[in-house]
């Protein structure tokens, strides 16, 4: 970890660390998922998220990592190929998206993690058909990853950045609560899902949570 | 929450162990995949089903003559991932094309989809029906948004007898549809099923509640309303269903009443009687009726009742035989059970 | 407490409308009272079986080619009145004798055999076979006192199969004694069914807890004990099996891993893998496996395992078509579903 | 009704008033008898004996009666072919097994009850083997029984004669807690059954219990 906080970077390595804790962090909250996804949903979220970070883990532990795409790639496969439900094609798209075309990366940098994420929202949106306002993951992703570009223009630190977009999610989760739903289990719900949260959006506001508290303490440690 | 399970997350790999310990003569395993294939399987278009266990004999009990060639299985409630959709049409594929017939859900359309873009970079070409039965679900007016429950099985069924015809995968997929078209349900739960290894209940129902609409896999449905006698119940559904379907008098049907795991057999037939009954008041001839718990919610209490409407196509390939363990139908002939 | 039915008290009148309204083209009720019998009788030794309702599929899922001919329902739980028992037997008598096969406890020994005294004065010949099958229920040394379960199916399956080769009442009777004799089984609770009408449990099993030998009216089985995985819980079981029906390495069995109720088919097959195992690791071969939930209490959790031991009189017998809605064999040959 | 208690008898219409009183005590008690049943049974004994009242019932009230053999004989079909269940053919019996080759009787006297009794309980064992012990209604009938015939010899009215057969019916439930079942779905059970008393026993008691009840209410109706 570099000195100053404006410069933080981390290398393949350090993003395996933070997607293990990210992981970790993810399957504390299974019953909480659990919970969302039974009010208006089938319940599975919790146990799908969980089983897909496991693979992700098992993939991660696997292998010596040299690039962030590479770190990506497998979290991603691995949930695509092992979680199935809504989530595991999103979720793992969440990975894939954004590094697919891209060259090698060896340091994830805030602009960088703002270019792949932004190339995830837009591949879960080609692939999920949802928008905005339709009570889904892109509800707290977008706007994450809409921080996350400001804070670039802004000349932040990955930090910084990553505090941000985890407020923004946190603002889409409970903004999911006033919609309902067009897309997924909830949809047939009409206006009683009004007042539930989105579980996928809940997740995503809980991944950055645990990406910042990751770097957070990594800087701290220093 | 007790189940007779060893580890909630081995339950479908163990499932599909179980099912071909018994059944192995016929069944086979797809490798590296929960995905089973039948052993004798034909020059013709492929029938595929699946999407997320947990409402066993659905999906593996659809695989026989004259249904499934293969199903590919998720774990519980949720839709299979693409590489094990992949593997099972790769699998089963003749040359002929792949019929992916499953409910209308997120993840499964996500899925499936994602395995058709696979299937597609290996030249093989496959056609997909999304079963959108539940009435429950959506409006007439967005009725393609519908989800698919218990109509599942006459959907494969159909399917089925029209591939062992030997019809194309064009034609296969078009009656497939209308049987889709022409399939209508509607459930209603009584308590809760849960999902092994889970520790509280997805909902509570009082005990002098039901709600008619749930869907299967718990999912909300359109009303909650105080208990009320078998027939009563029985009348409300079918009014719904009626008025969906555009039943007249004259018309022809299959009738599914299907429990939804804990519901007893007994509550079927006490419900199938006024089925009977209100479908003859209306002059509709019940052509077949099954009574059976095909599509369950684990141990949901509850059940759906599904009218197919049947034209001259449609019986044909209604009345061909089909030969699985958990659904036979041998070729009938209107409203029996026949040898 | 929650049941999809009209009135506690019709339930059973009612579940055989709604039966016959599925399945009027094969059979038919016998007039006045509780009892179904096959409309295709053939003139041969008659099989009926019956007992108190509440176990469906059993016992009206068990007419049919193959099987038997008639059934006698009485209230649930309750055995037939003797009237009921009189007119079914009647009915199917084709003047070649009566076997009665049903399981043995004081309600229907009590009530068939008023019948059987009944039908001697109109001069219809009639033999029994008590099924025993419940090795929980009493020691081997009053193996004759035992209750009967889920074994019900296999007896009654080999006497439909030895009727309907023509044999004499005696010979039939003595092959019917034999495969009940040859016939163990065992069952689990994990949580309790209700009789219609009921406001209470009949008793309750804590959320850890489970009962090993339950009887299928919830009778009190042999030890309550913590809850455990399905693999341990079916090794429990199988040793008592395995020990009463003294089967060795190079035997040969068909099983009926049995499901109570509530209990979903994918733990049943999370249980025939185990069963599949351990009958492997012995030298069992396993002829036949069947996975359902025939022989039910109501929506009761748990389950029931029958070994059905096998020689090469019983294999035959077993191996020949049966069908009903509800059970069917097609020929097979060996740890299959063959067509 | 004649003024003195020792000569109390009852005609054919009275006694099937009385049996009416009787099946009204017996399906008020079903809740009772089904908890007993519950406990070492199979919990339908209540449902039985009200399915077997009705049914009795609705055939005492078809017809006019003028002997009192006719009845017994009208309640034991009734429930013999309607009950089922084990108590279907024991209680039917009951009714069925003391008339069969009576003489028909105009007017029920406590020795005439007696003698009727005494035929039911050797027809009861005859056809379901069980002794006393066994933990069966025989326990709660025989001793009834006897209590009777022993009101008899003493001369004693039909009302003593009653009292006596109800406590001594109300003793012999007690014994049954004490017993192994040897009859029954409690057989298996074992010393299990031990602590839980008979619910045929039980509906015995209470049927002595109403017929006495019935009596008592009826002269004090004089
Ligand atoms: N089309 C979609 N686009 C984006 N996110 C979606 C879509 N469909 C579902 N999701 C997300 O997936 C979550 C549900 O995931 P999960 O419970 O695992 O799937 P399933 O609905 O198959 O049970 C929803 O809360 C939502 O955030
Ligand atoms: N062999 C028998 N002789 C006398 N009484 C019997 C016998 N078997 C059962 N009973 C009586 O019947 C009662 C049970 O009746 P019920 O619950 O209606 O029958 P079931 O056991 O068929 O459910 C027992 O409590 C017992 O008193
Ligand atoms: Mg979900
Ligand atoms: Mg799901
Ligand atoms: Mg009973
Ligand atoms: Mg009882």
């Amino acid at each position: 970890m570099p000195n100053s906080l404006q410069e933080v970077q981390l290398n393949a390595v350090q993003v395996k660390e933070m997607f293990l804790y990210v992981g970790e962090k993810v399957r504390e909250n299974k019953p909480l998922l659990t919970k969302i996804d039974s009010a208006i949903g089938d319940g599975d979220h919790g146990i799908g998220m969980s089983v897909g970070f496991t693979k992700a883990e098992e993939g991660l532990r696997q292998k010596e990592f040299t690039t962030i795409n590479d770190v990506f790639k497998t979290i991603g496969m691995s949930m695509i190929s092992t979680m199935g439900g809504a989530s595991g094609v999103i979720f793992g798209t969440f990975f894939i998206g954004g590094v697919k075309g891209l060259d090698p990366q060896e340091v994830l940098t805030l602009p960088l993690l703002a270019q792949i994420l932004e190339g995830s929202v837009s591949s879960i949106k080609q692939r999920g058909k949802a928008e905005r306002g339709d009570k889904t993951m892109i509800d707290a992703l977008e706007p994450a990853v809409e921080g996350l570009k400001q804070s670039v223009i802004g000349n932040q630190s990955l930090l910084e950045g990553l505090k941000v977009a985890e407020s923004l999610a946190e603002k889409g989760v409970e903004q999911t609560k006033e919609y309902v739903a067009k897309f997924g289990r909830a949809k047939a719900l009409g206006e009683r899902a009004i007042g539930h949260q989105d579980a996928g959006a809940t997740t995503v506001w809980i991944m950055f949570t645990a990406m910042r508290e990751w770097v957070e303490n990594a800087i701290n440690q220093e | 929450m007790k189940k007779v399970i060893n580890n909630p997350e081995q339950v479908v790999e163990e499932t599909i162990e179980g099912f071909l310990a018994a059944y192995k003569r016929s069944y086979q395993k797809v490798e590296n995949v929960n995905g089973i294939v039948r052993r004798d399987r034909k020059d013709k278009v492929a029938i595929v089903t699946g999407g997320g266990s947990g409402h066993e004999p659905l999906f593996l009990g659809l695989i026989g003559e004259g249904l499934a060639d293969g199903v590919t299985l998720g774990n519980v409630f949720a839709a299979p991932p693409p590489t094990n959709v992949f593997e099972v049409a790769k699998a089963v594929d003749a040359g002929k094309g792949v019929l992916f017939i499953y409910g209308n859900y997120s993840g499964d359309v996500l899925n499936f989809g994602m395995a058709v873009e696979l299937l597609e970079m290996e030249g093989i070409t496959t056609n997909t029906v999304l079963v959108t039965d539940d009435v429950a679900s959506a409006p007439t007016e967005r009725k393609d948004e519908r989800r698919g429950i218990a109509g599942d099985i006459f959907v494969v069924k159909i399917a089925g007898a029209a591939a062992e015809k030997g019809l194309s995968l064009e034609e296969v997929t078009k009656v497939t549809q209308k049987a889709n078209d022409h399939t209508f349900s509607i459930g209603v739960a009584l308590a809760p099923g849960t999902i092994p290894g889970a520790t509280e209940l997805p909902y509570t129902l009082a005990d002098d509640e039901l709600e008619v609409g749930m869907g299967i896999h718990g999912e909300p449905g359109m009303e909650r309303t105080k208990m009320m006698p078998a027939d009563a119940l029985t009348d409300k559904l079918l009014e719904k269903l009626l008025a969906e379907s555009n039943l007249q008098s004259g018309d022809e049907v299959a009738v599914l009443v299907n429990g939804l795991g804990s519901t007893t057999l007994m509550e079927l037939f006490i419900v199938n009687r006024r089925v009977a009954k209100v479908l003859e008041e209306k002059g509709i001839q019940a052509y077949d009726m099954d009574v059976n718990s095909y599509c369950t919610t684990q141990e949901m209490a509850g059940f759906s009742i599904t009218l197919l409407k049947l034209d001259n196509e449609l019986k044909d390939y209604y009345s061909a035989p089909a030969v699985s363990p958990y659904y036979k139908k041998e070729s009938i002939g209107g409203n029996v059970y026949a040898k």
